[in-house]
């Protein structure tokens, strides 16, 4: 394949260690024009640092980058936008204090004609509106603030900003991993739009039924070799499941029922600023429920108001048929509630300490000794045991959680909250960016977890993940509940309906 | 003599220290001048620190500690903070360290002398002065230092004495922090309230020429400085600004480090001297810039 | 992040314009009710006259805060600006008035020498990669400072020609031309920052740095120029300050840093970066020029000056609290 | 099971644990270098008088930065550090030498005006939700100083009983109570941030006060204690130089925030919050009180010490930096 005229961009024997860590031990790739070539591999294989080599944000140690056939150096971002090259990185790249428009022309913006120097906003906005549109999004969007979106819509800001690039390749490093089947949905055809304009994608995702709707060719990472690149159309799933951890997955779905219990968790008329309804719901014991909706449904804002993140307007909180009061975080935590946040890097970790620091942040008076000291080495003891648990990789709990994998930050994140040992578990998108096979080891968490007497609410946008694991499921739309759903009488375009408020 | 010429570590018999307030004002330059000038006549080291500015009290007190440590032959002060150098002082007295205090004197038995006059003798002739160019009932304003510099607070006080007994009614009290730019603003605001005012005294030149700036085109106010810069000197010449008091900073180092070498040669000498004042105006300006200009050259 | 707003906002109404005014410059309502109390209490206070003595007094803080702004809109400091300033109008001084060149050439090299310690300071940041300006500028600030001193012996400098005097000592009318000047600049500064691309390039590396650097910016030289920018500024300022005072002293500007980050902070920018405007700067400057008048004409004792600028810059910004939860509740 | 190796770690060998060591107090190689040269110059700098000399004369900066460490660590900042000093020394002041009361209490109030005084500013700024500690610092620095010069009418007190002087002013054998003390609440203070649930807190809450928030820490709580302790650090540093110069006056402690901050982040911690170790701190302290003794030995003039003192502090960072960059590169 190397060598092949058709070739866009050829890496050939890449190779990069962080300290004695050697992640890439000598990576070829090669991408076609007008491809959808997908990367993939477990959590830690070394995706977004080739990537990242590629964009000039890292600097390579070894090996060679042809683009068009002739052999180029890149330094930084600027020299791979120079060649044409846009990039969607895995963490969000946005400022949160510029407006959305500006966040889409950031680093190249529009300039009024004739005076050089001055920005022209009002075509910026225009654009950004055309951009926006075309990915779903209603065109208000452009003016608001960046912070006053969720993640999912940030993510397709990323999108957009990396279509105004006028690029031969885009890469994607998980750019569906916080988004719902309708956007993901938009996002095809306009991938589609740019595959027949002769425009490359490199696409990184874990979701197996969007490779195999997408990619052309799959480029599979292990180890730190390039196994294999093969075509996605005519390879199994399986195959690259058994090519990427070296085994097969015998279910990706392991779902365990139990007999269903008790009532354990209630809200009732609960009344969240700027919903239009008042929330009631029951969770059972033995039950997993999802919550379904599209981004910015206001599943996470419901959420973040149980949990006392936010401060809801009236109603209550049942655990056990018995009241709980609750105003802050702290209150939650006490009362026995778990909230796995979904933006990790924002509201989950403290980047720049240990992992153990992390995993031991919410509970961390389990710790105390009789003389009210830290026990640093049942600290360290405990969380190793969540880290091997999880395959968190490298599995060493003295690093620093910036130096993880996207996947492997959100293991930690989730190791964080089963630490507190609580009774009730709310988990916001919690397979985001995790590997089918790291998927499999959380699913079994969860079933342990009800096995063991806990409650488990899953916030998800991935629909095969909740129909895999849940017995029941609400969907929402613009702040209230537009079904509930057993899990037999669910399929995709029920909740689709459901979820578009239909 | 001669045993130490360790040029580095400056100590020896034949040598003084001299630790000023600080050394980055025209009045202090004036005192290392004059310290100097007394090294070279007298052919004897002379050192001379100080801090950045006169409220690093405690690095002064650090300053006297590390002189101490370098054994010079005598050790010349002038403490920022009077109380705060007495015990680091006393512990030099007790190696038989003579002491001399110069400019401010503080409450220490065991010093060799001090030589300077006191900066409430100067308020008081500042306020004397000025009195003298006005009429009884006339408004007067005071710019102060930064509250708390004990020297300026003994100037402003002596000042308002001398003025309050000679009749004037005292309008206005403001801080300027011995900053020009700042006593300018307090002049001119000053001026908002009290259109009045007949006469300015000031806790130092400086200050005197902010306000001096503020009061340029508002009528012939006799403005009243403390300690004779240059820069007031010249604007004495002229014509602008009406007086200064000046301690004669310059005698004050040169008798500082004179009499430090008499000590250290065994001689007795004044437990108290008095380095003098100097009232300058128009009269004397002239003779009084061509010394200052002479010694700092 | 935490404040997600889920509410469909309403039509950019007359209410929510002013709303919005109001939430740019929140620090005016405190400038305002400031000035109102002191209306009450000193007949004074509210003249032409004494209107141009504050417009006068505050303009050497509002360019330094000027200049400020840029380095804490990036998530830095400068702490150099005092020293800058010092260092600045002495090597002027000797320029025009010790070697007597021509007063046009003192200024140029006066702005010159600005630069150079703001350009510097850049350097420092970027170049030797230390890791926060505080220390960069901590380090020029005393260099700066060290210099003013030596090459004049500590001796100030008077006698300035009137072309050097013009900017800091005249008037238009009424007018302190020092504060047409502060307008004229914060007018640039307000078109510098929000409609060209090195503007908002200062906003998005405080916003996010890393990103800033993905997105193709070049870090490094937009954290020169905002330096650089900073350091002109104090020379300008200094400019100002020579004018007014007609000498030039090494020990000019001693700790204005202070009052120029204060003003930048109670003027609404964010200490983390991102977040600031010029207007909010300026009514920052404002509040600190009203409250030092208001002191010198009620003639407040000088031990309770202190503490009465204590309690008015924390309720000045207290209020500035009060308006934004109010205003998030109402919506 | 997943085939992938990843390579087994080396067991912590002795050359990890030293670049361990040198990673957590990075700064420890500018003082080495800087006590070598300093060594070279002057015959006097290794002497036990004048190391003895340097534990007394960093003490107050160490006890203060130590005090400092905390908002930094929770990226915040204490300005009012210098005031607070001095107005739990002048209230100690009027306690035990104007009004003759037990040396005892006169101890006890002044640490008690102090922790007042930083339980006031972390009331400010949780409470009243001023936008960042410089506001409420700045604020509490000015109504602390201005109480200390109104309530003594700016005069200063002196002569304090023994027992208040033993602090900072007796020593054992050649060794200095005030060090003493310092390394005993070094100490303390090591243990309380890496052993307890606030001290691990403070971190969290400086690494990513959302996520703490979303942790169950009560992030109010936590700031509240850390400005308290600040203070009370602040009032034992005033004790400190009670004992030193037995007296005590309205302007001590002028601007030494800047000295404190700059210990602490010579020391590695950052701005940002998160980052920071009481190591670090002491070394930052030692660096700065060695090169104000250096340069008393050498007798270098005052304005080149401020010169010098800006290159200096520039260098001691850099090679830190140069350490980091060295060691990624390496690696
Ligand atoms: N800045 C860094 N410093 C040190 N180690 C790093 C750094 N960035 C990544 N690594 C390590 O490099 C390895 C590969 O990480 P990378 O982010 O490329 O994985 P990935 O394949 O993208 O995984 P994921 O699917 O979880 O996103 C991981 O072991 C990670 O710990
Ligand atoms: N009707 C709406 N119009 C515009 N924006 C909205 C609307 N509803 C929600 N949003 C935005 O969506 C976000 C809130 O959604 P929330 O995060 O609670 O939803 P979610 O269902 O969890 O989706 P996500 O996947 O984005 O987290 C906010 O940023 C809000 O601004
Ligand atoms: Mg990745
Ligand atoms: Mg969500």
């Amino acid at each position: 394949m190397i060598g092949d005229n058709q070739a866009l961009l050829i890496m050939k024997g890449i190779k990069k260690s962080f300290s004695n860590n050697h992640v890439l031990k000598g990576i070829d790739l090669n991408v076609k024009a007008g491809e959808v070539h997908v990367l993939l591999g477990e959590n830690g294989a070394g995706k977004s640092t080739l990537i990242k080599i590629l964009t000039g944000a890292y600097e390579k140690d070894e090996g060679e980058i042809y683009w068009e056939g002739k052999h180029v150096q890149i330094n930084n971002p600027v020299d791979s936008m120079k060649l044409g090259i846009a990039t969607i990185y895995q963490e969000l790249n946005v400022i949160p204090q510029l407006k959305v428009y500006e966040n889409i022309f950031l680093g190249r913006e529009l300039k009024q004609r004739g005076k050089a120097s001055f920005l022209n906003h009002k075509q910026m906005r225009e654009e950004a509106k055309r951009y926006l549109t075309m990915l779903g999004q209603s065109p208000d969007l452009a003016d608001k603030q960046l912070s006053e979106l969720g993640i999912g819509q940030q993510q397709l800001v990323e999108i957009a900003k990396a279509l105004t690039l006028d690029a031969k390749l885009i890469i994607m490093d998980e750019p569906t991993a916080s988004l719902s089947s309708t956007e993901v949905e938009q996002l095809y055809s306009t991938v589609e739009g740019l595959t027949k304009k002769g425009i490359a994608i490199v696409f990184i995702s874990h979701r197996l039924d969007e490779i195999k709707r997408m990619g052309d060719r799959i480029t599979i990472l292990r180890d730190g070799f390039q196994i294999d690149t093969l075509p996605v159309r005519t390879t199994t799933t399986d195959k690259w499941i058994e090519l990427m951890v070296g085994r097969t997955l015998d279910e990706k779905y392991p779902k365990q029922s139990f007999v269903l219990g008790d009532e354990g968790f209630r809200i009732k008329d609960f009344h969240v600023k700027g919903f239009k309804e008042k929330l009631n719901f029951t969770l059972r014991y033995g039950e997993i429920v999802g919550i379904s909706g599209l981004v910015g449904a206001g599943r996470t804002e419901l959420a973040r108001a149980i949990f006392g993140a936010d401060q809801k307007e009236s109603g209550s909180v049942y655990i056990d048929k018995k009241e709980v009061h609750i105003k802050s975080p702290k209150d939650a935590i006490n009362a026995g509630i778990a909230f796995i946040t979904e933006d990790r890097k924002n509201e989950g970790l403290l980047l720049d300490q240990p992992l153990d620091f992390n995993i031991s942040l919410a509970n961390t008076k389990m710790f105390k000794q009789k003389n009210n000291l830290i026990n640093l080495n049942t600290i360290k003891k405990t969380a190793d045991n969540y880290i091997k648990e999880l395959r968190v990789r490298p599995d060493n709990i003295e690093l620093h959680a910036r130096k993880l994998s996207g996947g492997n930050q959100q293991k930690v994140v989730i190791a964080k909250w089963l630490c507190t040992q609580a009774k009730v578990f709310i988990f916001d998108e919690p397979t985001r960016g995790i590997d089918v096979g790291a998927k499999v080891e959380v699913y079994r968490l969860m079933n342990q977890l009800v096995e063991n007497g806990a409650i488990v609410l899953m916030i998800s946008s991935d629909l095969p993940e909740i129909l895999g694991m849940c017995d029941r499921v609400l969907v929402m739309n613009e702040g209230k509940f537009t079904a509930d759903l057993e899990i037999q009488e669910a399929n995709q375009e029920i909740i689709m309906k459901a979820a578009t408020g239909g | 003599a001669g045993c130490s010429s360790d040029k580095a570590s400056g100590g020896g018999e034949e040598s003084v220290t001299v630790v000023l307030k600080t050394l980055s004002s025209p009045y202090w330059k004036y005192v290392e001048a004059g310290a100097k000038e007394a090294g070279k006549d007298l052919g004897v080291d002379v050192n001379i620190v100080g801090p950045a500015s006169e409220s690093q009290v405690i690095e002064q007190v650090n300053m006297i500690e590390d002189s101490i440590n370098q054994m010079p032959g005598a050790i010349v002060v002038s403490p920022s903070q009077p109380s705060t150098v007495v015990p680091v002082l006393k512990q030099a007295t007790q190696g038989d360290l003579p002491v001399l205090l110069i400019d401010t004197d503080a409450d220490f038995d065991e010093k060799t002398a001090f030589i300077g006059t006191d900066n409430y003798t100067a308020g008081q002739e500042g306020g004397k002065l000025l009195a003298s160019m006005l009429e009884k009932g006339d408004s007067v304003a005071l710019i102060a230092g930064a509250l708390g510099n004990s020297a300026m607070d003994a100037r402003i006080k002596g000042a308002k004495e001398e003025l309050e007994k000679a009749g004037m009614k005292i309008v206005a009290e403001q801080p300027a922090d011995s900053d020009k730019t700042k006593a300018m603003s307090v002049m001119e605001n000053i001026m908002q309230k009290n259109k009045d005012v007949k006469g300015v005294f000031s806790a130092n030149d400086d200050m005197a020429l902010g306000a001096l700036r503020a009061l340029e085109g508002k009528g012939d106010i006799p403005v009243i400085g403390t300690d004779g810069t240059v820069e007031a000197v010249e604007s004495i010449i002229a014509g602008k600004m009406a007086g200064t008091i000046a301690q004669s900073p310059y005698d004050m180092g040169y008798q500082g480090v004179e009499n430090a070498l008499k000590t250290i040669k065994g001689e007795k000498i004044e437990k108290r001297i008095d380095s003098g004042i100097d009232i300058i105006t128009k009269e004397n300006a002239q003779e009084k810039l061509e010394f200052l200009q002479s010694i700092s050259k | 992040m935490s404040e997600v707003i889920i509410q469909k906002k309403p039509a950019p109404s007359e209410k929510k314009s002013f709303k919005h005014f109001l939430g740019k410059f929140g620090a005016l309502i405190g400038l305002i009710i400031l000035s109102g109390i002191l209306t009450l209490l000193s007949d004074k206070f509210l003249t032409v006259n004494n209107i141009m003595n504050i417009a006068r007094q505050s303009s050497i803080n509002a360019l330094l805060a000027l200049g400020m702004l840029l380095p804490i809109l990036t998530a830095g400091i400068d702490l150099s600006v005092g020293s800058i300033l010092a260092v600045s109008i002495m090597v002027m001084g000797i320029v025009s008035v010790t070697m007597g060149f021509n007063p046009i050439l003192g200024i140029l090299v006066c702005l010159l020498v600005g630069i150079f310690f703001g350009w510097l300071n850049g350097i420092l940041l970027t170049k030797l990669r230390l890791p926060h300006p505080f220390i960069s500028t901590l380090g020029t600030m005393n260099i700066a400072r060290g210099i003013a001193l030596i090459i004049t012996a500590a001796a100030p400098i008077a006698g300035f020609p009137f072309m050097i005097q013009f900017l800091g000592g005249e008037f238009i009318g009424p007018i302190p031309i020092s504060f047409l000047l502060v307008i004229v600049m914060y007018i640039i500064f307000h078109i510098f920052l929000t409609r060209t691309q090195t503007g908002r390039y200062i906003y998005a590396i405080g916003g996010n740095k890393e990103a800033a650097h993905l997105s193709g910016i070049n870090v490094d030289r937009v954290l020169i120029i905002v330096y650089t920018i900073s350091g002109f500024m104090a020379a300008l300022a200094g400019l100002v300050m020579v004018g007014r005072v007609n000498s030039a002293f090494p020990l000019a500007g001693l700790s204005y840093e202070l009052d120029a980050i204060a003003a930048v902070i109670i003027g609404g920018a964010s200490f983390f970066g991102g977040v600031g405007t010029v207007w909010g700067t300026l009514i920052g400057a404002m509040i600190i020029a009203v409250l030092r008048n208001g002191l010198n004409l009620l003639n407040v004792s000088a031990d309770f000056q202190m503490a009465v600028i204590g309690v008015v810059i924390i309720a000045a910004v207290y209020v500035d609290v009060l308006r934004q939860r109010k205003s998030k509740k109402g919506s």
